[in-house]
C-alpha cells in the first residue's frame, strides 16, 4: 500500500541525513537511527540464466552486520584507534546519491526500497562507482523513524571499490 | 648485504614480461583450484570459474565424473556458459546450436547433412578439457594433461592438507557461492600478504587485535613454518603446552576426539592447539584455519572455528581478483555454520575488520612501484633466514623444512619465490628489463 | 506552467514504480502504463557547431518503439521464447536513477522531464553509465497517469552499453 | 533548523530549472537567480591523514566566481563571440543530477545542501562523471529564491574532465 | 581433419600484432568506406569520419570535388573539424588560425610575413588527401594513392554493388545520421557474423522467427553464395520458382518492371525474388536488403523491405565500432521511407531484435578467446567446404565462385580470410606467437 | 622544404617507445621540479608529490635538510605517505611497522631480535633518496645523484630565474595548495604550449582578448625570446619605450624601486616593462608572470600582476597531469594576494577564459595524431627560423641566443625538441618505427 507524501518526506529527509553521516564518515552519529535488532546484509550477487530467477544469492553474504558489530567499527574509528583504521584513515570520499524512495506501509513497519549510486574517491585515483538497490525495513513511532533491517542488493558481481568496509 | 635469495626484484614483480611468462609457464603448466566438490552437488550441476584467464566450466557430468571444460564452441567459439552456475544436461552453443554433453562431447550440430562436408566428423570437435583431479574434496584441474598427477605436485604437502580437511567425519562444504573482490595488486603480492605473511598481525591488523577479535592469549604462542618443495608452504601459530592434550579450540568440544581420531598423531598435533593455521599450495590458493574472540554478536560463543580458502586469479600486472568460499563441516549445526560463516565474513571478507587494511596495503605496494624509478629496487625477505630447520617438533616428524619462532618468518615466501624463479627459469638476482606495465 | 506538489508526487511515484518493472525486467507490467498510442523516440546524438544548435538527429534514430513493437519483446521474454532471448537471458542488471523530475500542466496533458542515469551490469563485466535526460508526454485522468510519448536524449554519441534492448 | 515541505519543493523546484539552464548552456538564463553578491568557491580537495580533518582546502581553489566573472562567460557564449569559444563550442553535453536536497532555515536565510552528480560527454568520447556536494546559501523573499553563495566540495583530487568551465 | 584453409587460428583473430598489421598492410593500403553521396549534398557540406583509427574529414568541395582530407592541421596537429556535420567554406584551425579551403589547400596563415621565414611555402602545407572515388552512390577513399582504382579493387564484385544499388532510377539516399555503437569484439568477428554468416539465423535468431518477424516463407529457399576475388562476397536467400517472374517483395510494386529494366538480366535475377541479400565489401562495408514481414507497427503493410549499409571500424584488438547506414530510394514515399527506416532500427539496429543478440554473441567470442591457453586453439569454417562452384544458376552467369545450398554456409569467410591472409603475408595454419592483447 | 631540425615527426611526439625512453633519459636523469619551500615551512612538513611516475615525499627533515624521498618501504614496498600533506616527525610503514626518520634513515624495526637475522643491518635498509638543490625557493630533485649540480643543468638560465623571483626582497610563497588536472595530451605537447608558444594568442585566445581580460597596449609590443642550452627558453613580450623608466605594473608601485635594486641591470630590464614574460625549464616546468586588464572583479584595481608555475606530468603518451601553483610576495598585502591568485585561477586555472581553450586545443592534436597514417607526418616549427640571434638587447646583454620579433616564434621549441632529441640519442628527422601508444 502506498503512502501519504507526509511519511514518505520524512523517509526522504531520515535517508538524507543518513547519507551525510555515512559520508562524513561518523558511524558513531549514523548509529542513532539504526534498531537494536538491526541486520544489514549485502548478498552475493549471483546471475542465474532466466530474468525472472532471483539473482542475489540466499545464503552467500558480501557483508553481515548488526548493530553491536558496527560498533566494534566505531570503535576501530574513535580517536584511540583511527590511526590505525588504514582503509579508513586517510579516508576515502564517498557520496551517496540516493533516488527513486518508494515507500509501502506495513501493520507495523514501512518497507522502503530505493536506489544508491555510491561514489568512491580515494586520493588520487579515478573514481570508482558501485550501483544498489535497498530494501530497508523502517519502524515509525509517529516522532522518529529507525532502521530495522536493511538489505542492498549489488547490480555488479565483483566488487571493484578499493574495498568494501562501506555501508551501501 | 642481504643474500640474493633473500631478496627479489621489485621490476620481477610487476613486470609485463613475468605476466605473460607466468600465465605460460605457471598457470598454464600447474595446477589450479577449480572450486569444492559440494558447489556441484548433482549430476549436471555445473559452476563458471576462471583458470588464470582463461574462462572455463567445472561440472558433474551425467556419467558422474567431475569435467573441466573451456567454455568456448569448438565451432567458432562462442561463449557457452553464460551465468554463474546451474543445472543443465548439455551445453547449447547460441550462435549455431551446435550441442554438447557434459562430458564436453559433440552431439548435435544443426544442419549436418546439408551444411558441412560427409568427412565432418564430431569426435574431431569435443570441447577442450583439463585434466581433473581432487583432494579432500577440492577440485584442481590442469592443462597439463602429460605432467605430473596432482599428488605428485602437492608432494609432502598433501600431508597438511588432510591433517586440515581430514579431520571432520564426513567432509566439508562451501556455504554460499563464492564472494569475489578485485584488488589492485599483483596475485604474488596478494598471495604471500594472505598465506604467507605473519608478521604483520600487530602493526597492519593492530586496530581488531585492540578490539579483541582475534588474538587473545594469556601465553606467547609459537609458530611452526613448514616450507615444502614445490612452492607450498603452511604455518601453524599454536599455544604449545606440555599436557599433550588435543584442542581444537573453537569447535564444539564434542568435535575434538573424532578429529584427532581421523589423523594421524602428527597430524593431529599439528592442528591442534592453533590460534590460527594458514598456508598456500602454489601458485594461488590460499587457506585459513582460526577462531575468532569476538566479532560482533553478542548471542555467539566467545570462541568460533572458520575456515577458508581464498584464490587469487592473475588479470594484470597490477590487478588481481580474490575468490573466497567458507568451508565448514557437513554435519555442523546450522546455527554454528552461521556463526562461523559470519566471523569470516567480518574479518578477512572485503568487508571484514581485516582484508579492507590488507587491500589498502597491497595496492599501495603496487601503485608505488608501478614506475621506471621504484622499479628498480628489491623487496626483502630476510627474517627467518637464520631460522635451523628442525628434525623434529615435540616428537612429531612434520614435512618439508620446519622452523619454529615466536611467529611466522619470511620463510615461505622464500621457498614461493624460489619455485617461481625456478618455473620461469630465472637464477636469484636476476631482474626484468622489460617494459614497466 | 508549473503545477501543484500533488501531481508531481504522483508522477514521482508513477516513475519510480515504472524504474523498478524496468529494472525487473518485467516489460509486460511496464507496458500496463503506456498509452495505446505511445511513441518512444531516441533521436541519433548529433554534435552540431554552436552550443544553442540542436544537438540530436530530427530525421535519424537509435530506437523507435510502439506499444505494439514493444509487445513483441515481451512475448520475447514470456516462457516459450525466453530461453532465446540470449541478449536478455542471463539478464543484464540495469537500475534506471531518475532525478531532476520537472512537470508543466498544458491543456490535456503534461510534459515532464527528467533525468536518468542507467547503470548496467553484465555479468562479470565492469558496470557501464548512460546519462540522458527525457522529454515525456503524460496524460493523466485524474486517477491514472499514462505515458503517451517519451523521447529520450542521449548525452553521448555512441552507444557503450552492449546492447541498446532498453527502455530509458 | 529542518524546514517545511513547501520551502523544500520550491528549493528542488529551482534546482531543476537550474540544471536544465546550466546543461542548456543558457548561462545569461541561469545568472538570472544569481544575487549580486554571489560568490561561487571550489576548494581544492586535499587529502589529509584523520577522516574528521577537513578534506578540501581553505586556501586553494579551482574556481572563484562572482555574479561579474561570470557575465565575462555568459558574454563569451554571445553569437558575437561564440566561435571563439573553443572549449564551449562545440558544446559538452553536460547533466546535473541533483539528490539529497537538504534545507535549514536560518534568520535570514536558507542553508541547503544538494550531492551533484555531474555527467560530461565531449563528442565522441567515453562519458566523464564528477561527484560533489553542494553547499549553497539561498535567500528567499518568499517568493523568489536567489542564489547568495555556493561551495562546491568535489570528491575526486585530481579534475578529470575535459576541462572544469561549469557550475556544478 | 579440418584443412589449414577451413580453420584459423584464435591468437591470429585477437592478437595485437595482427592488430597493428591489419592497420599497416589492409586499413592504410584498401579502399575504406566513408559515406554515402546523400550525407554532403551542397558544397561546403561535411562530415566527420575514421579511416580505420585516422579522423578524416569527407567534403563536397566548393569546386564540386569529393574530398577526403585528414582532419589535423599540417602546422602543429590540431582537430579542423570538431563536429559531427555542418557546411563551411574553409577550414581554420583553432590553434594558430592557418586556414584551409575545401580542397585542403592552405590559403591563409595570420602573422605569414611577420613570423614565418621567406622561403615558407604555403603549397607545402597542404591537408592530406586520401584519393576519393565512388560507386552507386557510395564514396571510398584510400591512402595508398598509387594502387588500383576503386573499379579494379572491387573487381568482379562491381557487378553486385550495381545489381543491389542500380536498380533505382533515381538513385538512393542515406536516411538520417549513421547509428553508432561499440562492439566488445574483434572487427572481423563482427563484419563476418553480419555480412557473412547465415547458419545462425535459425539458432541465435530463433526469437525473431518465431514472433513472426522475418522469414516466414511457404517454400523452402535457396542461398546463392558468391565469393569473389578480394575478400568480397555476397548470398542472396530467395524462392527460385519456375515462373522466372522478377518480384521485388518489400517494394511497392509500381517499383518493379523499373527495378528490372534498370539491370542486366543476371543481375535483375540475382536481386530479385529475394528474402534477404547480404554480403561483404573487403575489409569491413557490410550491407543487408531484405523485407520484415512485422516489426510491431499494425499499419504497415506486411512486407517492407530495407536496405543498409554496416561498417565495422577496428578499434582495439577486442573492440570495434559500428556505423549504420539505412538507404532508401530517393523517389520512395516519405511514409514509406519511414516504414523502412523504422523496420531496420528495430531488427538490425543497436535496439533491435536480432542485433543485440549478435552484439552479445560476438562479445562472447573476445571475452572467451583473450586469454593464453583458448587462444592455441582454433575457428573452424568447414561449412560448405563439400560444395561444388556453379558454372551458371538458373541460365545466368554470376562471378566470382559461385555456390546453390538451402542455406549461405561458411564460403564468404573462407574467401575473406583468404584475403586477409594474403595481404598481411601469412600462409594457411600459421598462428601468432605475439602477446595476447 | 622545411630543414629536418624544423620538423618533428608525430610518431615521435606520441610513440610508446619514446615515452619509455623519456622515462629513463630525461626524467630519472635530470633535474625536476618538486615544490616550492614555502609548502614545507617548519621541520617535519611534508608533501606528497611525484618525479614523473615515481612517488616521493618532499619534506623538511627534523635536522633542518630538505629531503626528496622515494614513497615506498624498503622492506616490501608499502606505501609510506598516503595523504597529501601533513607535519611528521618520522614515516611509519603500516605493513610490518619498520620506521624512518625524516631523514629517511631506517631507525624501528618490531621484532627485530627475535625474527630478523643478527647481520640484519638497519644502515642498508634506509629509503632511497633523490639527490636535492633549490634555487630562488623552488625544489628541485634528481635520482641521478652522481651528474651535474642543479646549477651546471641550468647553467645560463639562472639568470633568468634570478631575475623572475629575485626581485623581492623577502622572497615567493605558494598561495594554497597546487591546483591539477589531467590532459588528454603529451606533456611535450601540454609544455610547449603553454611555456613557450606565444603565435596562438590572437587565435586560440581570441575570446579573453576581445573580453578585454588580457593584452590591451597601445603600443605594439616587442618579444624578446631567449633559447639557452640545456632546452631551456624564455619569452618576455614588452613594451620598450625609449624613457627607460623600469615599470612592473600589476605590481604596487611601492614595489618598483625595491625590484629593480634586488637585480642586475640587465635582469631589470628584462622583467620590467613586460605584458607577460613565460618560459620552461627543461623538460617540464613552465611559469608565467604576468598582469590581467580584467577578470570580473569591478572592485580589483585595473591592473593586478600574477605568477605562477605550471609542470606537467607525463603519466602516458597521451596523457599528462598538471600542477599549477601560484606564487605571490611573501609581503604583499593579504588583499593583493587574493586579487592575484584569483585572478590566475579565473585565467591560467582549469576553470579559466585560457586553459580550457588550451586543454581542448591540445587534446584536439592527441585525439588526431594517434593513429597508424596521421603519426606518418611532421610537426612544423619554423616561425622564427629566419631570425638572426642578437648579440645585445637595447644595450643589455642576455644569456642564450636572443631573438627579437613583434611575437614569440618557435624558437623555444626547437631548442626544447634538440635537446629532448639529444638526451634520447636522436638525429633530426629520425621518426619513430614503433608501436602507436
Ligand atoms: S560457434 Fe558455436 S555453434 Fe557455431
Ligand atoms: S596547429 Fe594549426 S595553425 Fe598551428
Ligand atoms: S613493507 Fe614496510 S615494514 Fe614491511
Ligand atoms: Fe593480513
Ligand atoms: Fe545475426
Ligand atoms: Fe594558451
Amino acid at each position: 500500500m502506498n503512502v501519504a507524501a507526509g511519511i514518505k518526506d520524512r523517509v526522504v529527509t531520515a535517508y538524507n541525513l543518513e547519507a551525510d553521516r555515512l559520508d562524513a564518515h561518523d558511524l558513531a552519529a549514523w548509529l542513532a537511527w539504526v534498531h537494536d535488532e538491526f541486520r544489514y546484509e549485502v548478498p552475493i550477487p549471483v546471475t542465474r540464466d532466466d530474468p525472472r530467477a532471483p539473482q542475489h544469492s540466499s545464503t552467500g553474504f558480501l557483508a553481515v552486520e548488526t548493530k553491536d558489530s558496527v560498533a566494534l567499527w566505531v570503535s576501530r574509528l574513535s580517536p584511540a584507534l583511527v590511526d590505525a583504521a588504514y582503509a579508513e584513515n586517510p579516508p576515502v570520499r564517498t557520496r551517496h546519491f540516493v533516488t527513486n524512495v518508494q515507500v509501502a506501509k506495513e501493520q507495523d513497519h514501512l518497507n522502503v526500497t530505493s536506489n544508491v549510486l555510491l561514489t568512491w574517491g580515494k586520493w588520487n585515483e579515478e573514481m570508482r562507482f558501485l550501483s544498489a538497490q535497498r530494501q530497508d525495513v523502517l519502524l515509525d513511532d509517529g516522532r522518529e523513524l529507525t532502521l530495522l533491517r536493511r538489505r542492498a542488493l549489488l547490480d555488479t558481481n565483483v566488487i571493484r571499490l578499493s574495498h568494501f568496509r562501506v555501508i551501501i | 648485504m642481504p643474500q640474493t635469495s633473500d631478496v627479489i626484484s621489485r621490476s620481477d614483480i610487476f613486470a609485463k614480461e613475468r605476466h605473460t611468462a607466468e600465465l605460460e609457464h605457471i598457470f598454464d603448466q600447474g595446477w589450479l583450484f577449480i572450486g569444492h566438490e559440494s558447489e556441484i552437488p548433482e549430476p549436471g550441476s555445473y559452476v563458471a570459474r576462471m583458470m588464470a584467464l582463461d574462462p572455463v566450466i567445472l561440472v558433474r557430468s551425467l556419467s558422474g565424473e567431475l569435467r573441466v571444460l573451456l567454455n568456448s564452441c569448438a565451432h567458432r567459439g562462442t561463449q557457452l556458459c553464460r551465468s554463474d552456475l546451474g543445472t543443465t544436461s548439455h551445453f547449447r552453443c547460441m550462435y549455431h546450436g551446435w550441442t554438447y554433453d557434459t562430458d564436453g562431447r559433440l552431439r548435435g550440430v544443426p544442419g549436418l547433412r546439408q551444411w558441412y562436408p560427409e568427412s565432418f566428423d564430431r569426435a574431431e570437435h569435443r570441447l577442450r578439457s583439463a585434466r581433473v583431479e581432487t583432494i579432500e574434496g577440492l577440485v584442481f584441474a590442469t592443462w597439463n594433461t602429460g605432467g605430473p598427477s596432482l599428488a605428485d605436485y602437492l608432494g609432502e604437502f598433501s600431508f597438511y592438507i588432510h591433517a586440515l580437511l581430514g579431520r571432520t567425519t564426513h567432509g566439508w562444504e562451501a556455504v554460499g557461492e563464492p564472494l569475489r573482490w578485485q584488488s589492485g595488486t599483483n596475485w604474488k603480492i596478494s598471495v604471500e600478504n594472505f598465506g604467507m605473511d605473519s608478521l604483520h598481525l600487530g602493526t597492519l591488523h593492530e586496530s581488531p587485535g585492540r578490539l579483541g577479535i582475534f588474538g587473545a592469549t594469556d601465553q606467547p604462542p609459537t609458530a611452526i613454518t613448514c616450507v615444502c618443495p614445490g612452492g607450498h608452504g603452511i604455518e601453524a601459530t599454536k599455544i604449545i603446552n606440555g599436557s599433550g592434550a588435543l584442542a581444537f579450540p573453537g569447535y564444539p568440544e564434542e568435535y575434538w576426539p573424532e578429529f584427532a581420531a581421523n589423523l594421524d598423531e602428527a597430524q593431529a598435533w599439528f592442528v591442534a592447539n592453533n590460534l590460527v593455521c594458514k598456508g598456500n599450495v602454489f601458485p594461488n590458493l590460499s587457506f585459513i584455519d582460526l577462531f575468532h574472540d569476538y566479532t560482533g554478536d553478542p548471542t555467539t560463543p566467545p570462541e568460533v572455528a572458520a575456515t577458508m580458502l581464498r584464490l587469487v586469479q592473475p588479470i594484470a600486472p597490477h590487478k588481481s581478483e580474490v575468490w573466497m568460499w567458507i568451508l565448514v563441516p557437513v554435519d555442523a549445526d546450522p546455527q554454528w555454520k552461521r556463526w562461523s560463516q559470519e566471523s569470516l565474513i567480518r574479518t578477512l571478507g572485503v568487508s571484514g575488520t581485516f582484508e579492507p587494511d590488507d587491500l589498502e596495503n597491497t595496492a599501495s605496494i603496487s601503485v608505488v612501484n608501478a614506475a621506471s624509478f621504484a622499479r628498480d629496487w628489491d623487496m626483502q625477505f630476510v627474517a627467518g633466514a637464520h631460522l635451523e630447520a628442525m628434525k623434529e617438533v615435540e616428537g612429531h616428524h612434520l614435512p618439508g623444512e620446519v622452523f619454529a619462532c615466536s611467529a611466522n618468518t619470511e620463510s615461505i615466501q622464500r621457498g614461493f619465490y624460489a619455485e617461481w624463479r625456478r618455473r620461469l627459469g630465472l637464477e636469484p638476482g636476476t631482474r626484468s628489463s622489460g617494459e614497466p606495465s
